[in-house]
């Protein structure tokens, strides 16, 4: 053969990095050091004497950690070779990580917060010298509040649920403050909210009522009618929910649940095809929340940092936790005297690199810029569920023949009733293209759930690339079952046994535990 | 108006793709998709932002500018800690997180993301075993949170309300518990003795209130840097009256200090920002939570918990989620607390930090810790009119006590900070917390000393 | 002494590591292994070098210490170029350069290096649509590099000695090319207009010297900044007396200046530090070749070249290298020049940054440097007393005489620095090479502008 | 399956990342945008009007160049994945590399070198305002000068062959200087010697003469002595040489140069096995050049930028390129007022940031540390050479039994002629595990080569995979010789047809010229 190079196939043949690396334990040699520590001058070990053995009895450790023993380059070694075995945002066409919105993190945003100038600031240093910081600060709390239409803004919270657990801590604290804290026992949310809904007004001490869709999608409004009353303490709900249905009767939502006397927080984690086409305070909610690892495109940090954002209305604010950053026309400043607000809800002003990313995010776009992002978030989107739907097999249930804003939650139940194929099996086997899909939040509602959420990220190519993955996946269903359901066969590892994951007696959480459990190994 | 511009970020707005896509699904406008946003929900006008910065030049000349108002801790002398740390941290620990498939990974299957599993699965190991306990979650958000999280477990697996407080905790920390344990916990303090807990106090309680107390919870180094060295008695105690030890710590000084565990602790948190995180204002922290491999205190985890399982080729390693069925994710209202999005890359960081340091770096850095705050707190009580709060042991925080002086603790800030030193944090009218750690030298200590002597000898008595 | 160590960047010091070593290749010391080293030969002392700073935090504190003695261009206002430039550098560009894979790769096979393979083999790609040529190498250490090359290929293509400076050369180029080229030719000079080639004298000289000119050399922009208007001309001349157009260019002008081989160029050569590198002190160059597709020029390269090939897989695209055997790591002194390690990264560098750019970005690239390059001529020269030394077509660069304000360029650098601002280069007695890029916003050169007119106006005539 | 899971295999079971990306032109979508520049103000736009369309006749580019037009994120994944398709030193076993010294590149000297304080500086700034990178410089000379013996050492140079071109250079002053240019015409080198020595001397006008070694595998000092004359210019010679073997009459071979006028040049590119044991200076030599992206770290970055140090004895000191770091006990400056110098070899000062890398490794390893750098990279070799040796099949030649420096130029020549398999072949196998070896430069003197080097970056359980591995595929040319003559198999790619890139009709040195010759497309 020689050249020219014949045509590459529709589909790319991929194979995922394998480097088949043993657990860290495993390269340890005895006297290896990976780095070294400043050690004590002379000068202080004459003034100190020995430290360590001047320890009370019972207070020093006996024996050292048995943390492996390793040279610096091997160390570095592994963890790359693990990195390879990552997908990815970067690597990948990550669209089928739905209501996760991965976007593109710009790296622009990487080089402007790897400066000392930020990454070396001590939260308690003197506020002269974190102008720069503070600043940032007060600027994204005002775009936050132009873009949702809230009063104030709290960027305190390490993630999308910490923001929704601040918020009901709002929401009770607002009771409280009323009086009604007693009588107020319930949180009303919709089963295709995000689950920390539920989960977080649940430890907040509420019971919760779950809305369950109607026959076209939208949360059946006649259960909210049916479970307002005056225990209702609030409605937590997102919109477009994750089936990217909008639902036009929000405001109605709201109103209700405000009728009796009742709050709304308006989960805005799936706001990136709604920006600067409508803000949370034009349907009336009190609260709401962003995920600036989502919407404004921080990394997801292979599962965090992440950073939420809580937006109130002015009746609200009193309550927001603190710090504040507050600016007196010369210097910003932190304001601690809050006294109605719930106290701290992480250990100072919230996650500084995210914030300054997401800043940086926004003044790279602008206010066109945005609106740029949501209409093609929503383009892609309507695109992707065209290229999809025209697959054998698949579907998207509710709202049929309707468009959607950002995202599809799929279904494979008719490739599943012809084939037995399941969408989990489908997932594995998407895989071995270089890609993934999610199912979906339990419970699957929809049943062979996918869930595709493709932002304003991905090109054209890109999306087809990945439709055509999915149409040969349902192909091979139909055609050749076994090579997906044995899947995947290009990626790192192969298909894997979950059944130990479960069981006390085998699971095994920690290398130590692992060979304890299972080889009778006792330190 | 700005001239049209395809912005690099949102391939799509190319117009001949828009074109081709609007007609390939048979729209004539993107506002067709917006058809279920009635108008009255719809902004009439562009967002007020400031002009978008479309250049990386104009970009990053913004940024710089904003930040360049900062002056980090790497150009005064910081002796500032109370929560967030000044440690070294290894080039290679941010090589690693840095790596943009890490970066920007987030929940993969554990086929594509085996290389997340087994660097988080590690460093629940790597931790492990420096704590001595089998088991650690998948950090959550902070120190805080994982504190909130064990007091509560406490009482869901004892089924009581009463949490006995018996360090001297950071007020901030303690607002953030006390809100978020509010329906299921009640917060009891027992004023502790500055260098541990009031031990016979604590006694004497547990055994008047031994049916209702949920835990004991020690910190430990407390609030002021205090190392406790009665945990052995407190867990007995505790244990005796069917409650659990809950012990909040920070694992930096545990390659020289007996882990918990050892001495009775049921569970173990707290922040894992000292182990390779920088100090980012405050805004990198995770917080863990260790348990004994008992399933009552595994299945009480909110968090993820990845584990090793077997694939259909042998050797090979797998992974995957532990009683996934606990979590919020799988059981929404139903499962533990809740679990999303949480700090994991700080523990990848941290587990990159525990293998570069293995047991002689941890040991080596515990010795320093002890060496360096000892001689801090021996200069800084050597001057005339200062005393130390405490003289118990204590890894890298102590409290000075400057009423001698006939200065506030606040004027020794104010003076100091404009000579270009941070000598630390406010506790109260009179006393000062100071950090040291292993990245200052004696020459930094004997500087902080020489200023705070010289500012003390300038002060009128 | 210091206390003994392993050191993390060598693993095999540590005593068991070696000791079992030692065992399996049955030797008693490390000594035996320099039994081929004299006595003479032996240094019996240490090596005479500073102590460790075995610990990051002592080696970044130190490194810090020294390289913060620096002042950045990112702090004054620079107009300083003269071969090395201030561009916007795209961060995705430093992303893939800092990818551990790429920054520490060196010479794998095309199989396992195939990423290295396939992003040289595009660099040369997107070169060659900005040049218009067929043929780019791998680069070379730098322009300079890149010239003498371009120069002796042309004397061993003709074989003929002489070359035709006809433009304002940079003399530190002038420099290493005149004694690279020594053994093979010599250099003639014809002076320049300033704004461009004499063409008319070149025209007359190679009319005359038909016989023995290998091949008349343009820079464009020349030393000055000054675009060559009349290439075609002079790409005839050289043809018709047989002799070869040799073109230095900077591709950064590209997007709106006519590639040099649409006008007759035969060999284009220069500096890529434009496209996508930083400064670094003027420590980060790299320099291509590029030539039609001849395989007389093509074997006449010493540089690598990488090629597309295919593999026993359809649609495969595999690489190699080109016509290895003209190399002198095939063929030692009988290759053309030599080849060894080169600046591989910053191609791939440059390449990056061309695909980000595109057609429009290098369009609009363009035209803000000619933009921007104009302006600044119309500030300066509005300064009574400044002139400018041409007023041909500038891009980025142009030279200012300041005789008419009774100050040598050296005052004027002088006083400026003073006030944060490097205002060009000197170039003699009376004048400044001054610099612009896209990255100076009109506030920029206003400044500049304005602080040279006041001290013109402070200047007692 | 379940838990406890098998033990691992003795070799890894490894795959390359393959993400069968396109070339980048096929990636390009009309009107999307990688990156945005300024673009002029109104007020520049007013005052200068349109610069393009006032470009005189031909000077303005008739069409816009083809580049592709790619979205930023789409040019990042592209080269993300071709990044994944490249093995690096950081990411294998890397000692396959023989004579290029792979060793382990810090990463804190990243971090180091990575400020706007080094990247931001242009090389004609105040000397005032560049006093931190100008001490480097110098102490970094002052250090290579102990470490060689030299009296000044310039680091000008961009490589290693650099480096011999500027010692070349200075040879060829110096001569002139004495008014012996004319007479002095030829240079001696070493087969054994990088062909970069003779090349470079060819370059700069002389006659190379290539000395061969005896059968004891050291360079014959009889040929050298019918060699030297009063042509005879000098003597560039490296040693160890790639053999690892070291030659013990090294001083000889200098005093008969000297004898007759001429210089000696020590090539210490290979100078990692004896530092601190050894200077050039002891044997006499007048020059001597380092690799800093060898012996002293710096990453090897694709093939440069690397960095070459020229040391020299004071005689010939005057000839260095210029212009030099000087300090006046005060501050440091650059002397540019060197009469004699032969002028630039490079734009400015060298290349800066593998001069400040190769600074701060050895300042974090200092005299001991690079005693134990050498000692190990020889210990290090010995041991591996065993193992080696120990294969079936595998030898090398010259000096047996004698032990060696830093590297050994082995030879399959006895497996090949039992099995028909040639090095080369052997070597795509080894790449299906995740390493890879080179033969050496061409002449191949030894049969069927591959030349390692491990340095002292290797822990010894690395060494023993590497050897594994040989072990292995040299079993396998016995057993599955087909395994081995198809190989790779588990790579990025697969076997690849070499017969194009020859031949001037076919070879396709650019994608423009591919399109062209292979499908008739003209721009
Ligand atoms: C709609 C919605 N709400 C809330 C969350 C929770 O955010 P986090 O994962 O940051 O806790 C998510 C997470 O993706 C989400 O999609
Ligand atoms: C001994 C020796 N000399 C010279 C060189 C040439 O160095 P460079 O490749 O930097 O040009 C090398 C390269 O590896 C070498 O090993």
């Amino acid at each position: 053969m020689s050249l020219p190079i014949a045509p590459k196939p529709r589909l790319r043949r991929f194979h995922q990095a394998r480097w088949d690396e043993p657990i860290i334990f495993e390269l340890s040699t005895p006297g290896e050091r990976g780095v070294l520590v400043p050690r004590p001058e002379p000068k202080v070990r004459d003034a100190v004497g020995d430290v360590v053995a001047a320890l009370p009895e019972g207070v020093r450790r006996p024996t050292p950690p048995r943390l492996p023993e390793i040279a610096q380059m091997r160390v570095l070694r592994h963890y790359l070779r693990l990195s390879q075995q990552n997908l990815g945002a970067d690597l990948n066409i990550d669209v089928g990580q739905g209501t996760c919105t991965m976007k593109y993190s710009p790296k622009v945003n990487e080089a402007v917060i790897n400066t000392p100038k930020l990454a070396d600031l001590h939260p308690l240093q003197a506020e002269a010298s974190a102008q720069g910081v503070l600043e940032v600060f007060w600027q994204l709390e005002r775009m936050l509040a132009e873009i949702s239409g809230m009063d104030r803004v709290s960027l305190h919270s390490a993630a999308g649920s910490a923001a929704i657990w601040t918020n009901v801590a709002m929401i009770r604290a607002y009771h409280a403050a009323r009086g009604e804290g007693d009588q107020r026992t319930e949180v009303i949310t919709t089963i295709f909210s995000h689950p920390s809904n539920a989960a977080c007004a649940e430890m907040a001490g509420y019971d919760v009522i779950t809305i369950h869709p109607d026959a076209d999608g939208y949360p059946d409004i006649d259960a909210l009618k049916a479970a307002v009353s005056d225990r209702t303490a609030a409605l937590l709900i997102t919109n477009p929910e994750d089936t990217g249905i909008f639902n036009p009767r929000i405001r109605e939502f709201v109103d209700i649940v405000h009728g009796v006397g009742g709050l709304a927080a308006y989960d805005q984690a799936n706001a990136n095809g709604i920006l600067g086409i409508t803000q949370a305070r034009a349907a009336g909610f009190d609260l709401c929340h962003f995920n600036l690892h989502k919407t404004f495109s921080t990394p997801h940090a292979c599962g965090g940092p992440a950073a939420g954002a809580s937006g109130v209305s002015a009746e609200l604010a009193p309550f927001l936790p603190g710090p504040l950053v507050e600016y007196d026309g010369d210097h910003f400043f932190l304001d601690h005297n809050r006294p109605q607000s719930i106290g701290k809800v992480a250990p100072f002003y919230g996650v500084t690199p995210n914030i300054v990313r997401a800043y940086a995010w926004i003044r790279a776009l602008g206010a066109e810029g945005l609106r740029a992002v949501a209409e093609t978030a929503v383009l892609n989107n309507n695109y992707l569920l065209k290229r999809v739907l025209d697959i054998p097999g698949a579907s998207a249930p509710y709202a049929s023949g309707r468009r959607r804003i950002e995202q599809v939650r799929y279904s494979w139940q008719e490739l599943h009733e012809q084939t037995g194929v399941t969408s989990e099996e489908i997932g594995l086997r998407v895989a071995d293209f270089g890609a993934h899909y999610w199912t979906s939040h339990h419970p699957h509602v929809v049943p062979q759930p996918f869930t595709l959420e493709p932002t304003e990220s991905y090109s054209k190519d890109e999306l087809d690339e990945y439709a055509d993955i999915l149409a040969e996946v349902a192909r091979e269903a139909r055609e050749t079952p076994d090579v997906v359901r044995t899947a995947p066969h290009n990626q790192t590892v192969h298909h894997t046994h979950h059944d130990d994951l479960d069981d006390p007696e085998r699971w095994a959480i920690t290398w130590r535990a692992y060979r304890r459990k299972h080889f009778g190994e006792h330190p | 108006m700005t001239e049209p511009f395809v912005h690099p970020y949102v391939p799509n707005t190319a117009p001949r793709t828009r074109a081709a896509m609007l007609e390939a699904v048979g729209a004539t406008s993107i506002d067709e998709f917006y058809a279920d946003c009635p108008p009255e929900l719809r902004l009439d006008r562009p967002l007020d932002l400031p002009a978008p910065l479309l250049s990386e030049t104009e970009l990053v000349r913004h940024m710089d500018g904003l930040l360049n108002r900062n002056v980090s801790t790497r150009e005064v002398l910081s002796f500032l800690g109370a929560g967030t740390y000044q440690h070294q941290v290894p080039a290679v620990v941010e090589e690693v997180i840095n790596r943009s498939e890490f970066l920007t990974a987030y929940a993969g299957e554990p086929y594509e993301d085996h290389g997340r599993f087994q660097a988080l699965f590690q460093y629940q190991s790597l931790m492990a075993e420096l704590l001595n306990m089998d088991v650690v979650n998948v950090p959550t958000y902070d120190g805080f949170q994982a504190t909130g999280t064990a007091l509560t477990m406490a009482g869901r697996l004892t089924g009581r309300q009463q949490v006995l407080v018996v360090s001297d905790v950071h007020p901030d920390k303690l607002a953030k518990v006390r809100d978020y344990v509010r329906p299921y916990l009640d917060l009891v303090h027992i004023t502790s003795r500055g260098s541990g807990a009031d031990v016979d106090a604590v006694l004497a309680h547990v055994s008047k209130n031994a049916e209702i107390v949920a835990c004991v919870w020690v910190e430990t180094p407390s609030y002021h840097g205090a190392v406790e060295t009665e945990l052995r008695r407190l867990a007995d105690a505790a244990h005796e009256a069917g409650a659990l030890l809950v012990v909040g710590t920070d694992p930096i000084g545990l390659g020289v200090l007996a882990p918990p565990a050892d001495l009775g602790a049921d569970i173990v948190c707290g922040d894992i920002q000292s182990l390779g995180l920088r100090q980012w204002y405050g805004g990198a922290h995770a917080g863990f939570i260790a348990v004994h491999d008992d399933p009552r205190f595994v299945m009480e985890l909110p968090s993820r918990l990845f584990g090793l399982a077997s694939t259909t080729v042998p050797g090979e390693y797998g992974f995957g989620d532990v009683a996934f069925e606990r979590t919020s994710l799988a059981i929404r209202e139903d499962g533990k607390e809740w679990v999303g999005t949480a700090a994991a890359l700080w523990g990848i960081a941290a587990g990159v930090y525990l293998a570069l340091m293995g047991p002689a770096g941890m040991a080596e850095l515990g010795e320093t810790l002890l060496a360096h705050t000892r001689y801090a707190m021996d200069q800084l009580a050597a001057i005339p009119g200062v005393v130390l709060a405490d003289d118990g042991v204590h890894l890298r925080e102590f409290v000075v006590d400057v009423s001698g002086t006939g200065l506030s603790a606040t004027d020794v800030v104010t003076t100091l900070r404009g000579r270009g030193i941070e000598p630390g944090v406010v506790v109260d009218e009179h006393r000062l917390l100071v950090c040291v750690t292993e990245v200052h030298t004696s020459q930094d200590i004997d500087r902080l000393a020489g200023e705070i002597a010289s500012l003390v000898k300038e002060t009128p008595a």
